[in-house]
């Protein structure tokens, strides 16, 4: 049922550095149209690393191999390309909530720029749906606020709803929920679920958090110094996982038992 | 098994700018000796202010704290150290970045120069000897970590309050530390307040669970109770959370 | 957020071009190359055009004016106060009785002549004198200047002690109280120049005086800018005006010289000196020797007589005036040898007899070469401040001192009248002062060698010195004067009390063509008068 | 590899910043003649042989006066910013650590301190200890502390808030064992290359100075005197200003990419 | 708000108070005095009964605390008193100065901003590229070499080499222009590193990855990179300005312009204590008043409470 999947995203033995380390050593991995792919793995394991070589981030070298988005060749584009790529076809929201917006600046001042960069025009109503499926009240006043005066949670559903509004095909999902808290974290959850099906994006969230992944991931991956140790389908995954890392993995996970 | 540690009425609040913003409002704890308190709330219920508080490390506006009976409310941390120690979130900023692991632990001794206990508590935390010649950037989270274990109990004291002591860390190095965490309290020696906001850590190593939301305690009790039958609402939802990721 | 870009980007577009279009104005002045044709003066077109300077022209259409520099400028130019009246006498506007000559002596001006019967001085004015509002200068005019300046000068507060009476239009009596010799000279000074008091109304600003020149524009402690005096008494005016910048620090006037944008300056440094002198046809340079004095005191109390012979026998004037080359010419006495009380003898410079006359004082050569006498090294402290190039003077007077085994330590004070001077702190004391005020040698020698004086600094207290000084406090008759100061200064010489360094020039730099800026009067309160001209 | 690279560049200019040091301490050696001898026959001659950078107005050999010079300037030069660094940091230690009214008094007299007209206490000082070189150190010490207190206190600010400075107050550690064991290592590194930087402002604070009137006594050579002396002659003797300014730029240029190259490792 | 305010103005007058306190004093222990300095500025001999009778009248044989009771009393009613050196008003002279001084200062002022700030976004642009390196190497020559030997350069190759520039200046655009740059040339130096560490450790944070991860233009990225540091900058400007303020008396000596450090240092020399009071005042209330301005200014444009 995966095979006749058109594939978005092609990552062939690809090895890549970042800050003088080599972090990833021959990845290869295919994402499929539509579905949602969750990195698990640990600090130090490459997953971020391999979220930023996916939007071409300059501080990644890459050593070997190649990244293929749709057609084009990700790791031979040229900066200008790449800014084009990024926000309308490629996605991404950072771990921390404050990261995505200039924390002083009024937030629909910034929406104007993320826009006119991609050659189109402050789109309100837009924005306001996006907030209404984000549960967002009172876009309005929202709007007009600074970043830095908003909790985590909002900041973060704000981010979503920037990488959201120039309809992306895959999004990037870089640890999104570890700065939340449990409950916050479930709901934007979900409210990115509802977006994700309203536009058909392709999601790769990476998380250490293998529950999290447990819910939302239709494939999970398994990642460990640099290299991808198992991957499979969420249910299979869990119920009998092959390689000795993700079984360990898997038990270290606290259980909500009473003693 | 008596009381060894208790708070009564505590208030806290901070002042930014003209606002004034109340952290902690009436809230009252106890630790048994050998017992591990569990605290639970999400960021900015108090919880870490509550710790902070009970360690001296700051001042509640009003109330009471009490180690073995005897009132400490308004000591400053050198009396406070006497009898309890202090593990934070980042293991590796709990110790000087310029001094060698060695040299941090043996200034939390008081004087103490007793390298068998310190070879033997290193031996127990599961550490190599070697570490104790490095700084602290050279060492992992979880090692940090286990280095604050050995320096907590190499300073003698008798109750450990861990902030948030393993959320910084994997999942794989969490379980080692809890290891420990767990060894030690078989052997009746730990007597600690644990908090954290992950419940489902909080049940597997605390006897009683405290529920914290917006300064209050709104639930306490043994932890096979407060996780089965919940009786606040936010406690429901906090469990409800956690098993829709849990595992299973 | 378009808006803001474009401003930024707008502002920067406004500087740059700023900078741009001011470096690349279209240059007035003509980059003719560097020949031996005088330098294109920069004409500059908003200056209302000046005169063209190039000798060439002979038959000049634009009016003629002289650019100089001027060291000083003050906040006033009331002629009375202070040291103003030196600078309207630079500037030519303000005159007084009497002017000094080349051979310091107190020619007329305003006053025909001064004559002197005991202590009644009769002073008979000039015929014609003017000022430039036309009124003729009264004898009662002159008396009423003098009794102001007496008020507003500290310095020439004694005046008022005098009677002076108005005999009729053109003559005056002047009633000195005890015999008071250097009165004519005195009538000299600049700050006793003549102003009309009726028909001045701003004294700080546009005085009326007599001299050759009428203030144009004067900026308090600034340029200063003076046109000819349509109806001067004395006759025709050469210039049609002159403007003098204020220019304190030597480079600029040394590039301002060499840029053409001024004609002359007087106290020209020994560095212009030596680009000037590479360039004689372009730049003419005149070097007289002035009134300045560069000397030291020894000071008696810390040192004992062979001690400061020595440093007399040693300090090699000529060797030093050779490193200001050309700035200082060596003294002999405190007073110019050319004029009649300056003719006094200095043993020649003789290390030889140095040595021996230490040796002979007990002093022995110490393992490190430098004198020492039962036990205690020899160390001269050599004190100075920073000015009139006092500082190079210390230097080489260590160094001389140190070739003859001498060792000395050098001192330097922001200022020295409340310093070594105030409390004798010095062996070897440097100073820097005029010496002959107005052509007469009794003013210096009342403020050093008198007991008691203000410069009495160096215990040097001589009876038949003092005797000396009470008679010529008297004299009149000039010969006198001149042998009487001439005994007194041997006197101090042989007592080894003072070491007369060297006579400042007055060291002119005047474009080729200039003449008459008081370059061969060597004094400074002298510029521009009516025969300056630039041809 | 981009540290290893910035680590050889640090080695590279503390050697050039050592040769420098030791050029100038051991003057004696290089310099064949004495710098304060003047000769009248050798009047501002061009470089040649026995005067390798030419002589000055008073026939000093420039050469030997530069590396005497260096020595006097760069002592001076150290003695200074190393007494500023230390009263600097010791204030804004204190400071940063108690906060409160201490604080607020000691920051207002940096302010005053920042107002003072250098000129005023130059003279002032010079007047009352004679002339010199004490005058002039004094008159740029007073502003220059002042920058090491800011930096130290905003560093005791940060530094007060992190883990270990909890843990050493549990384990029983008095504030001035904290501060002298904890904060001041901690902070030396940044204040350190603030120091570095100083020494440039310093040498060009010292030939302001020596421009005035203000500066070292005669004949002792120093690169400020020495650029304000001959700057005078600089049509006739170029080379009796170029040599000093040439051997300030250097030093200049050698420190403060020194301290830039030590804040790029310690942020690398 | 306002009491805010009124306690920023009530430590600024207590600053001033001591700082005024402290320069009366050193003046009064600096050797020297201004009647000596007046007789005594053009060489000529003086006797000692003309002094005291000078110093008599400027009021200088009264004891120390009585005299800086008198001027602190007459400087609250605003009166500057009149300058020992020529009996002038002091207040006049030093408003003047000032006048003149700001022109040069604000004017290099805005030139070396301008230069340094396209300086440093260029060399931010292309961070270890070739211009920057020799941006960097231009910051540090610029920064060692005094000013007077800049100045003296200056009019040499420009006034005289290339004769673009007259040496007198005639207080016009084009006089302005050599002052300007000799005052400007350090000032860009320090300026340009200063940007570059502000903006370099702006451009490290969350949110510039956040932004090019939407694809957003170098250009605004920049904008709000620079909209961030200006803050600092500010502080930075503030205190550049309050030393720039107080003139700078060897670019104001050498290029003839008249300001208030030149004054000053006239006065210093001249022992004229009424103008170098006056100067302390005016100087003190600038400086602090910049540094207030700087603050508030900060503050409003980056309202975060100090984290």
């Amino acid at each position: 049922m995966v095979a006749d999947k058109e594939k978005i995203l092609k990552i062939s033995g690809l090895s890549a550095a970042y800050e003088d380390a080599n972090v990833i050593n021959s990845v290869s991995l295919d994402v499929y149209k539509g579905e949602v792919l969750c990195i698990v793995g640990e600090s130090g394991s490459g997953k971020s690393t391999l979220i930023k070589a996916i939007c071409a981030d300059n501080s990644v070298s890459v050593e070997e191999g190649s990244i293929t988005y749709k057609d084009k060749v990700v790791t031979d584009l040229k900066a200008r390309e790449v800014q084009k790529l990024l926000g309308c076809e490629i996605g991404l929201i950072q771990q921390n909530p404050w990261g995505a917006f200039n924390p002083i600046r009024r937030i629909d001042v910034q929406f104007k720029e993320t826009f006119r960069s991609h050659g189109k025009f402050f789109h309100a109503e837009r924005i306001k749906e996006i907030f209404e499926v984000l549960g967002l009240k009172d876009p309005d006043k929202i709007l007009k606020m600074r970043p830095y005066e908003l909790s985590g949670g909002m900041s973060q559903r704000i981010a979503i709803a920037a990488a959201f509004v120039l309809n992306p095909k895959l999004l990037l999902c870089d640890e999104i929920t570890s700065a939340l808290d449990v409950t916050i974290a479930m709901q934007v959850m979900q409210q990115l679920m509802e977006l994700k099906k309203q536009q058909e994006t392709t999601i790769i969230m990476v998380t250490h958090n293998l529950g999290l992944a447990k819910c939302i991931a239709d494939r999970i991956a398994i990642m460990y110094e640099g290299k991808i140790v198992e991957c499979a389908e969420a249910s299979d995954i869990l119920k009998d996982p092959q390689d000795e890392y993700t079984k360990r993995l898997i038990s270290d996970v606290p259980r909500l038992r009473a003693i | 098994m008596d009381i060894i540690l208790e708070g009564k009425k505590l208030n806290k609040s901070f002042k930014t700018g003209e606002k004034k913003t109340q952290v902690l409002c009436d809230v009252d704890f106890f630790l048994k000796e050998g017992e591990v308190l569990g605290i639970v709330g999400e960021s900015g219920s108090g919880k870490s202010t509550l710790l902070r508080v009970a360690s001296g490390l700051e001042k509640p506006d009003s109330g009471e704290l009490l180690y073995k009976g005897r009132d400490y409310t308004g000591s400053s941390p050198r009396q406070t150290g006497e009898f309890l120690q202090i593990l934070f979130q980042d293991a590796e900023s709990s110790f000087d970045p310029r001094m060698t692991m060695e040299r941090s632990i043996m200034e939390a001794g008081r004087g103490k120069k007793d390298k068998e206990e310190l070879l033997k508590l290193v031996k127990m935390a599961g550490l190599d000897e070697e570490l104790l010649k490095r700084k602290p950037g050279k060492l992992s989270g979880g090692q940090c970590q286990r280095m604050a274990i050995v320096r907590a109990f190499y300073s003698g004291a008798e109750i450990l309050l861990c902030d948030e002591m393993t959320s910084a860390l994997d999942v794989s190095t969490q379980a080692q530390v809890m290891q420990i965490m767990q060894r030690l309290k078989k052997e009746g020696k730990l007597s600690a307040v644990f908090v954290s906001h992950d419940i489902a850590l909080v049940s597997e190593i605390c006897d009683r669970i405290m529920v914290m939301k917006d300064g209050r305690c709104v639930e306490e009790g043994e932890t096979p109770e407060v996780i089965g039958s919940p009786k606040d609402d936010h406690t429901k939802e906090l469990i409800e959370s956690a098993r829709k990721q849990s595992i299973g | 957020m378009k808006k803001k870009i474009f401003t930024a980007v707008l502002t920067a577009i406004l500087a740059v071009s700023t900078v741009g279009c001011t470096t690349s104005a279209p240059d007035q002045g003509t980059t003719a190359p560097e020949t031996t044709q005088p330098a294109q003066a920069q004409t500059q077109p908003e200056d209302g055009g000046n005169a063209d300077t190039s000798s060439a022209e002979t038959v000049s259409s634009e009016p003629k004016i002289l650019k100089a520099a001027a060291s000083f400028a003050y906040g006033s130019i009331d002629v009375h106060k202070e040291y103003y009246g030196w600078y309207t006498s630079i500037y030519g506007v303000s005159e007084a009785l009497f002017k000094m000559d080349e051979n310091m002596s107190a020619a007329p001006c305003l006053a025909k002549d001064a004559v002197a019967d005991g202590r009644v001085w009769t002073i008979t004015l000039n015929d014609g004198g003017a000022f430039s509002n036309g009124t003729a200068l009264t004898a009662d005019m002159v008396v009423k200047n003098l009794d102001r300046a007496a008020q507003v000068n500290e310095r020439f507060a004694y005046l008022a002690d005098f009677d002076m009476t108005v005999i009729d239009e053109k003559t005056i009596t002047i009633d000195t109280g005890d015999v008071y010799p250097t009165l004519k000279n005195d009538l000299a000074s600049p700050e006793l120049g003549m102003m009309d008091l009726e028909g001045t109304t701003d004294f700080d600003n546009a005085p009326v005086c007599t001299g050759p020149f009428v203030i144009k524009s004067f900026q308090p402690e600034g340029d200063v800018e003076v046109v000819k005096n349509e109806n001067y008494w004395g006759g025709n005016v050469k210039l049609d005006g002159a403007i003098f910048y204020y220019m304190q620090e030597d480079d600029p006037k040394l590039l301002a010289m060499q840029s053409g944008e001024i004609d002359c300056y007087n106290s020209v440094t020994s560095a212009a000196l030596a680009v000037y002198s590479q360039d004689p046809d372009q730049y003419r340079v005149v070097s007289i020797p002035g009134a300045r004095l560069q000397f030291y005191f020894l000071n008696e109390k810390t040192l004992d007589d062979a001690v400061r012979e020595a440093i007399n026998l040693t300090v090699d004037k000529d060797a030093i005036a050779a490193y200001l080359s050309g700035t200082v010419s060596a003294a002999v006495g405190p007073f110019n040898p050319s004029a009649a009380y300056g003719k006094v003898t200095v043993p020649a410079v003789d290390t030889a007899k140095a040595k021996e006359v230490l040796e002979a004082d007990g002093y022995t050569p110490g393992s490190d070469g430098f004198y020492e006498k039962n036990g205690k090294k020899l160390t001269i402290s050599i004190k100075y401040y920073a000015a009139r190039s006092l500082d190079i003077l210390a230097i080489l007077i260590q160094e001389q001192l140190k070739a003859v085994g001498i060792d000395s330590v050098l001192g330097v004070e922001e200022d020295p009248d409340s310093t070594y001077l105030a409390n004798g702190d010095f062996d070897l004391g440097l100073y820097c002062m005029i010496a002959d005020k107005a052509g007469d040698p009794f003013y210096f020698i009342e403020s050093v060698f008198k007991d008691g004086s203000y410069y009495d600094c160096n215990g040097f207290d001589d009876a038949k010195c003092e005797e000396l000084i009470g008679q010529l406090k008297n004299e009149t008759d000039t010969a006198k004067i001149a042998s009487l100061t001439n005994e007194i200064v041997q006197i101090a010489i042989d007592d080894n009390a003072y070491g007369f360094a060297g006579l400042f020039n007055k060291t002119t730099v005047l474009r080729a063509g200039v003449t008459g800026f008081a370059e061969d009067i060597p004094f400074d309160f002298y510029g521009i008068d009516a025969q300056t001209d630039i041809q | 590899m981009k540290k290893k690279k910035l680590k050889a560049k640090i080695i590279i200019l503390s050697v050039l910043a050592l040769l420098l040091l030791l050029m100038t301490c051991f003057a004696g050696l290089v310099a064949k003649n004495d710098p304060n001898a003047t000769s009248a026959a050798a009047i501002r001659t061009a470089p040649c042989a026995d005067y390798p950078f030419g002589t000055d107005n008073l026939g000093r050999c420039v050469f030997s006066r530069v590396l005497y010079g260096g020595r006097t300037t760069i002592t001076a030069t150290f003695f200074l910013v190393a007494v500023s660094f230390a009263a600097g940091t010791l204030i804004g230690m204190i400071c940063g650590y108690h906060g409160g009214i201490i604080d607020g008094i000691l920051m207002r007299i940096a302010d005053i301190m920042l107002a003072f007209p250098q000129m005023v206490v130059a003279i002032a000082v010079a007047g009352i200890l004679g002339g010199g070189m004490k005058g002039a150190m004094i008159a740029l010490g007073i502003t220059m502390w002042v920058s090491f207190a800011r930096l130290a206190r905003s560093h005791t600010f940060s530094l007060k808030k992190e883990a270990f400075i909890k843990a050493a107050l549990i384990a029983g550690k008095g504030d001035i064992y904290i501060i002298i064991v904890h904060i001041l290592p901690n902070l030396l590194a940044p204040v350190l290359t603030n120091a570095l930087t100083q020494i440039g402002t310093t040498m060009i604070g010292l030939s302001g100075l020596s421009f005035l009137g203000l500066g070292v006594v005669p004949p002792t050579a120093e690169w400020g005197s020495m650029i304000s002396e001959g700057r005078a002659y600089i049509q006739i003797a170029p080379w009796a200003v170029l040599y000093p300014a040439l051997a300030t730029l250097i030093t200049i240029i050698i420190f403060n990419c020194l301290g830039d190259a030590v804040m790029d490792y310690r942020e690398a | 708000m306002i009491k805010k305010v009124l306690k920023r103005i009530l430590t600024l007058v207590v600053i001033l108070v001591i700082l005024s306190f402290f320069v009366f004093a050193l003046m009064y222990i600096a050797p020297g005095d201004p009647a000596e300095k007046r007789l005594t500025s053009q060489g000529v001999a003086v006797t000692k009964k003309v002094l005291d009778a000078e110093r008599e009248r400027l009021g200088l044989m009264k004891p120390f605390l009585v005299r800086y009771g008198e001027w602190l009393f007459s400087i609250i009613r605003g009166d500057f008193g009149i300058s020992f050196k020529d009996d002038m008003p002091v207040a006049p002279k030093l408003l003047q100065g000032l006048g003149r001084t700001a022109v040069l200062a604000l004017t290099s002022l805005a030139v070396s901003l301008i230069t340094s700030f396209l300086f440093a976004v260029a060399s931010v642009l292309k961070k270890d590229g070739i211009a920057d390196r020799i941006i960097k190497v231009f910051s540090f020559v610029s920064n060692s070499l005094p000013n007077f030997l800049i100045s003296v350069l200056l009019m040499y190759f420009l006034c005289i080499k290339l004769k673009l520039f007259p040496v007198i200046a005639k207080g016009d655009l084009k006089g302005l222009l050599l002052p300007v740059l000799s005052l400007s040339i350090p000032m860009i130096g320090r300026f340009i590193r200063q940007m570059r560490a502000e903006f370099l450790s702006e451009m490290s944070k969350d949110y510039v990855a956040g932004m090019r991860g939407r694809g957003v233009k170098t250009g605004y990225i920049m904008f709000n990179v620079i909209r961030n540091s200006l803050g600092h900058i500010f502080t930075i400007i503030a205190l550049q300005t309050g030393t720039l303020m107080g003139g700078s008396v060897v670019i104001e000596t050498i290029f003839r312009w008249p300001g208030i450090g030149k004054l000053v240092m006239d006065s210093i020399t001249a022992r004229d204590y009424p103008v170098i009071m006056g100067f302390v005042v005016i100087m003190g209330t600038i400086y602090l008043i910049i540094n207030q301005i700087a603050d508030v200014l900060s503050h409003r444009l980056d309202p975060r409470p100090e984290s």
